[in-house]
């Protein structure tokens, strides 16, 4: 369930961000350039979901190696 | 094992369908509002006395292309978890 | 109750858009050109909801005839 | 028929109160987070040493003229509404 | 529960608020001048918490005298 | 009288812990989510054919110095309180 939910936020936040970025004004069609950009946009932004991840977890493993 | 599905087992049918369709609904509704304020700050940037045809237009537009836009991000994602599982994994951790 | 909240969330929503649009710095009284700032803006949100609606509906709609 | 009306129906009526009581402060709760956010935006640019008056007066009007909107704008609703039954339709729908 | 709540709502939102203006470009790590920033800005947000507070208090205590 | 703590009592420790342990999970992701989204904003401007080290170790700092920002504030929090009851009393109320 969580997983589900998780992932689903993650295609809401991407979607909304992406969006915004690759889609000046909306036109009669995705066009392909605009297919490119979000595609690029994806792909950075689920870059940066696992950097985020990673960097977190590993803050949170040498805290509690601190304790 | 679905806690919720299990959870769902012993519950009469047509409340089982009522709920899922409320929850369509809910969803539904949840989209509307926000394609609409991002429609919005798309194509109606200073409101004036109507809704002019070309803002109408862009909104429409506006939805379609969102709507394009989610299709085609979940049906790339599809492919490209079949080819790389890190991504699903690091996911479902 | 999804009604009451959908109008809830509409309500409140529109309400951060127009004050955001018309109020520019708080006087100590909505005065007359805000007033008609607010009725001008919150009129073309509710036809900017009614559009949307319309248009994600016949899409919808278009999609299950195409399955 | 309002399931969570009916669902209360055989609650303790002190229970009840105290629910109603806790949603009442949790909605203005809310409302205070919301306002904050906004009119620290519109008044506080640039946070300094304290809060000077300027910038307090400004919070002030701020929340009083956000009032002053959400009550405007529920009364104009609720005229139109009177008038025109077509929105509330398809916001019931 | 409430109260809780309402804590954690106040401080994620005035986290992200200080954060947003007190770290242009995120460094090798909190600096000085960058922590004088954010205990600046927390001290602010909490002013504004508890004057918006007071206001929407007052406020509505009004409108129950003139019912 | 924590209510939600009261009916716990009856639970199974073990759901109880499962319990424990997704909520935790929750918290995480979600607060994954809110600094991706955020250190996005400050770190990839224009995305391009692949997450440069530039932009990498900006995310990394990124959420350390957001981590830094939060306990920083707790922290500080929890000082101030100690010293002038006046705010925790407004919370409280």
């Amino acid at each position: 369930q969580i997983a589900v939910a998780n992932a689903q936020e993650l295609l809401q936040r991407m979607t909304d961000k992406c969006f915004r970025k690759c889609i000046g004004k909306p036109g009669g069609s995705l066009d392909n350039s605009e297919q490119k950009c979000i595609a690029m946009c994806m792909d950075r932004y689920m870059d940066a979901w696992n950097t985020v991840s990673r960097a977190y977890n590993s803050r949170l493993q040498r805290e509690r190696a601190n304790m | 094992m679905d806690p919720s599905a299990s959870g769902m087992g012993s519950v009469d049918p047509r409340l089982r369908h009522f709920i899922e369709v409320e929850t369509q609904k809910q969803r539904f509704q949840q989209l509307v509002h926000q394609m609409t304020e991002l429609c919005w700050e798309k194509c109606v940037d200073k409101p004036g006395p109507k809704l002019d045809s070309r803002a109408e237009a862009c909104l429409v537009n506006c939805v379609e292309r969102f709507i394009d836009t989610s299709r085609f991000i979940v049906k790339r994602l599809e492919q490209t978890q079949k080819s790389k599982a890190g991504f699903s994994e690091s996911l479902s951790d």
